[in-house]
Parts: structure tokens; C-alpha cells; sequence
């Protein structure tokens, strides 16, 4: 129902999520990114792309990683490929101006 | 609205609370909602109404997965779904839970608090009912957009 | 016939060539290269996903920008998204030892 | 092959000697040789060593653009596609030219050089004729895979 692929970058990681994510599947997301920032890596692109769904516990995942990787000013989340009715979403519940969206993978890799 | 006249469909299904059982109670909610003839904006808001709302019962009403079951009716009609959920878990004071403040900056930012005010942002009417014997039962609309 | 486009990240550009490289319209991309390296910037990703032909005046152009963006160890000008017969033209040449060809675009500016 | 049968099909077309024909040129012999029958690969081969010969008149033989023409002349049978330029330009010795090292590092390497070495990789014959009256003649053979 959720995938998970990670490409790690010189300068940041990449993880792109396809199908859904909700409160079944969001701890899979968080294991993700936990993962990164273990290995002490706190700039990470999020390719939206493929999530077809994300209800609130996806959103806290978000929001918890975001906090992780800006602490100290070591990092950031950011955001690409979202699709129109998740970026719906994060207009309602406030998410879009905590995060760079980027139109492309290419675009937010190069951000960093 | 809450009178339903009887010209509307009415399908029930229980579903395990647990996490899992959120894919099918979405897939189910979002036929019910194709066939009432909401659009795909509408479908997705019923899809993700339910899924906050169901993911709140688990967690909250069962205190945890598997220790219940929710049943979920959909009613539909020429103008409306209107989608109710009931569980027997422990009932909440739903005026009590204070509004998530969502201009917060990420440092004040809460991570959760967002699943009751996206439920009455996505939905048209969401009331809680809480009885000792007929459960804990959420009502929750969406009407078709109308051009009036 | 040709299409340029440019795009100015952090730590590179990226440029992405759509149509026919010809003698006649390779002066066209010689001139977009020139003008990043003009910038005094060296690291350079030329995604050739639209690429529909290259002729030996196209592959005089890479030569020469990789050349140049080599040159004190200041830069590269990498690859991406090469079409299958576009690679066929690189091997018949001996160029593919010459680039780092990455699959996508965010691969490659994720290389620098 | 030099004797191509009578039941092969001709067309010729001539080109003002500049780069702008490229596109018009590489168009010609492109759909000269999908009805030839050639495969995608065998077809891109023969645009692109028409291509690399026309640059070389351009640049080569007319010294520069816009001072002559290019005869284009396509003649195909059952099994081949063969391709005749003609220009009224200055004649060389192909065979003085130096093949290209495609093995040299980076440093070592020329950026040009790889027009006669590519049209005789991707055809299956190359050759020129100079005469004082037909003008120069450059007539280049792509054969169709043939399982045998
Ligand atoms: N079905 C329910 N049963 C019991 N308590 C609930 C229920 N739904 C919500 N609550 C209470 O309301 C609070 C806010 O819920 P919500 O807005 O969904 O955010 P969150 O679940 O992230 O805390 C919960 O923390 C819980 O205390
Ligand atoms: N049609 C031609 N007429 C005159 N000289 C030619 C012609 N084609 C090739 N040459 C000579 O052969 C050399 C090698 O040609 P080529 O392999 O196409 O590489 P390039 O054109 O990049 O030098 C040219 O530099 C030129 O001196």
C-alpha cells in the first residue's frame, strides 16, 4: 500500500513515497526518515509524486522531520512533485508555508 | 438533513478497529461517495473525513488497535452522503478539545490536533452522539455542490 | 528545431536540449554552455532526455564544454536521461568514458 | 551493390549547400530509407552519416555556406539503400585523412575529426569519386539485416 525508495545524494537524500499514507502506513514513512537522520543527515527531499493519499498522521510525520532536520541548522525538509489535492491539504491545515515545494526532483536536489 | 427521506440507499459494514482496517473502510466510503455522485474534490474530502475520524476511534475511544470493531453506514441520497460511524469505546467531551493553531511556526508548531478540525473542515456537518447503549455514533455530511 | 532550456541551482546547472543537434543548430548550445561558463560556473548536468539527434557537431560542443569545466579541477559537465540511440552514437565515439551518465536529472545534480 | 538492379526506385533532390538544409536533407533520407524497408538503427545510421558528409561539403569542400548546391540523389531495391551526394566543390585525398584515437584521455583528444570515421562505422560502404565534370561524387551503401 506504501512504498518507500531512498537515494542518497552527496549533498542530501531522496525519498520518494508512492500509494498512501495514513495511520497504518505512516510509521513505515517515519522509519524512513529516522533512518536518514541516524546516519546524520538532515537535508532530505520528500517526492510526493506518487502519494496518492495522506491523511493527519502522515502530516505529523512530516512535521516531526521538519523539526529534526532544521534543529541547529543542519538541514531541512523539502518538499517535490506534489500532487494538487495533497497540496490541498497542506493549504488547509497550514503545512505550506513550513516547507519549500519544489516542482521536481531535480529542482530540489539542486537546492541544496 | 438529518432526515433522510426515504428514497436514499443505506450500506453497512463493520470493520475490525485497527489501523489496517483504515484501506478498506476508505475504499468503501469512496464508492459510496462516487455513486452519490460527489466529485472527485468531495470523494477525497468523505475518503479522508472517515479515515481521521476512524483513526481517532482506535486510538482514542478503543485507547488502541484491535479492541473493537466500527461500524460504518453510508446513506446516500440526490443531494447528499451522509456517513456514520459507531463504536463502543469510551466517549469525549468533543467542545473540550481546543482548535489547532495552524499559523504557528514549526517551533510552536503541535505535531497532531489536526484529525477533529480537519473532519469539520473537509465535511458540511459533523455531530458526536454518545448514548450507554446504542455507543458512541458520529454523523457526518457532505452535500453535493448545488449551483444556486 | 532546438530547444534550450536553463536552470541555475546551488551547486550547478541544468541544461536541457530538446529536438536536433546539428551544424546548424549546435552553434545554439555552444552558446548556452558559454554563457554559464562565463558565470564562472563549471558544474554543468546537460539532460539529453529530448534529444532526438546528435551529430558529430553536437559531440564537439561536449568535448569542448567538458574541456573547459575540467579544466583546474573546477567543475564537469555530466550527463543525464541519454535516449537509447543517442548512447549508441556516445559508444561508437568513445565519449562514454569522457561523461558520468546518471539516469535522471535529480541523480545527476545530486552528484555535485 | 554497385550495380543496383533495375527494379530499384530513384529520387533526387538538390539542397542549397548550407546548414539550415540539414533538417530538410536529414527528412529526405530518413523516409528514403524507412521505405527501403531498414530498420530504426539503420535508418539513424544513414541520417546521420548523410548528415556528417553534407557538413563536410559545407564546410570542406565549399569552403563555407551558401556557395553551391548539394545533389541528393536515393536509390533503393529489396535489399539496400544506397546514397549518392554530389558537389561542385574542391576534391581532397580521403585517404590522407588520420582516423580519430577515440581512446585518447580527455586532454589528448581533438573535438572534431569524427565525420569520415562515423559515416564508415554506420554505412556499409563509403566511397568518393572526383572528376572535373560530374563534380565530386560521394556514394555511401546501407544494407538491410538479412538472416543468413
Ligand atoms: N473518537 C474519540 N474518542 C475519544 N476521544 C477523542 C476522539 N476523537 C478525538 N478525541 C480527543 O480529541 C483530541 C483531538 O483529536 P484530533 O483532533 O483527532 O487530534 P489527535 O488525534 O492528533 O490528538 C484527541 O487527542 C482526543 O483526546
Ligand atoms: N567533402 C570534403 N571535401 C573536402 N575535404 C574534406 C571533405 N570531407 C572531409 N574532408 C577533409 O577531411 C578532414 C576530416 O573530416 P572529418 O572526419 O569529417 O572531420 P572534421 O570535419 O571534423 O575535420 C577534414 O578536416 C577535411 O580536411
Amino acid at each position: 500500500m506504501l512504498e518507500v525508495v531512498t537515494n542518497q545524494f552527496k549533498r542530501c537524500d531522496l525519498v520518494k513515497a508512492s500509494g498512501r499514507v495514513d495511520s497504518h502506513t505512516a510509521p513505515q514513512l517515519a522509519d524512513t526518515f529516522e533512518a536518514i537522520n541516524e546516519a546524520g543527515r538532515f537535508k532530505i527531499v520528500f517526492d510526493m509524486s506518487g502519494v496518492e493519499y495522506i491523511s493527519s498522521a502522515g502530516l505529523r510525520v512530516m512535521i516531526n522531520v521538519q523539526k529534526t532536520c532544521k534543529r541547529w541548522n543542519r538541514g531541512e525538509l523539502v518538499l517535490a512533485g506534489v500532487p494538487e489535492h495533497i497540496h490541498g491539504t497542506l493549504d488547509l491545515t497550514g503545512f505550506v508555508p513550513l516547507f519549500k515545494i519544489f516542482d521536481d526532483d531535480a529542482e530540489a536536489v539542486g537546492s541544496f | 438533513m438529518n432526515n433522510i427521506p426515504s428514497s436514499s440507499r443505506t450500506q453497512t459494514l463493520t470493520f475490525p478497529a485497527q489501523f489496517e482496517s483504515l484501506l478498506r473502510i476508505g475504499e468503501f466510503v469512496t464508492r459510496a461517495a462516487r455513486s452519490a455522485g460527489l466529485d472527485s474534490t468531495a470523494v477525497y474530502a468523505v475518503e479522508m473525513a472517515v479515515d481521521e475520524a476512524c483513526t481517532n476511534i482506535i486510538e482514542h475511544a478503543y485507547g488502541g488497535e484491535g479492541r473493537g470493531e466500527i461500524e460504518c453506514t453510508c446513506q446516500m441520497n440526490s443531494h447528499a452522503l451522509k456517513v456514520t460511524l459507531r463504536d463502543f469505546g469510551s466517549s469525549f467531551d468533543p467542545s473540550s478539545v481546543p482548535e489547532p493553531n495552524i499559523t504557528a511556526s514549526l517551533e510552536e508548531r503541535e505535531a497532531g490536533g489536526l484529525g477533529l478540525f480537519l473532519m469539520r473542515k473537509l465535511m458540511d456537518e459533523v455531530s458526536f452522539e454518545f448514548t450507554p447503549d446504542s455507543g458512541n455514533v458520529l454523523t457526518m455530511v457532505k452535500r453535493k455542490e448545488t449551483i444556486s
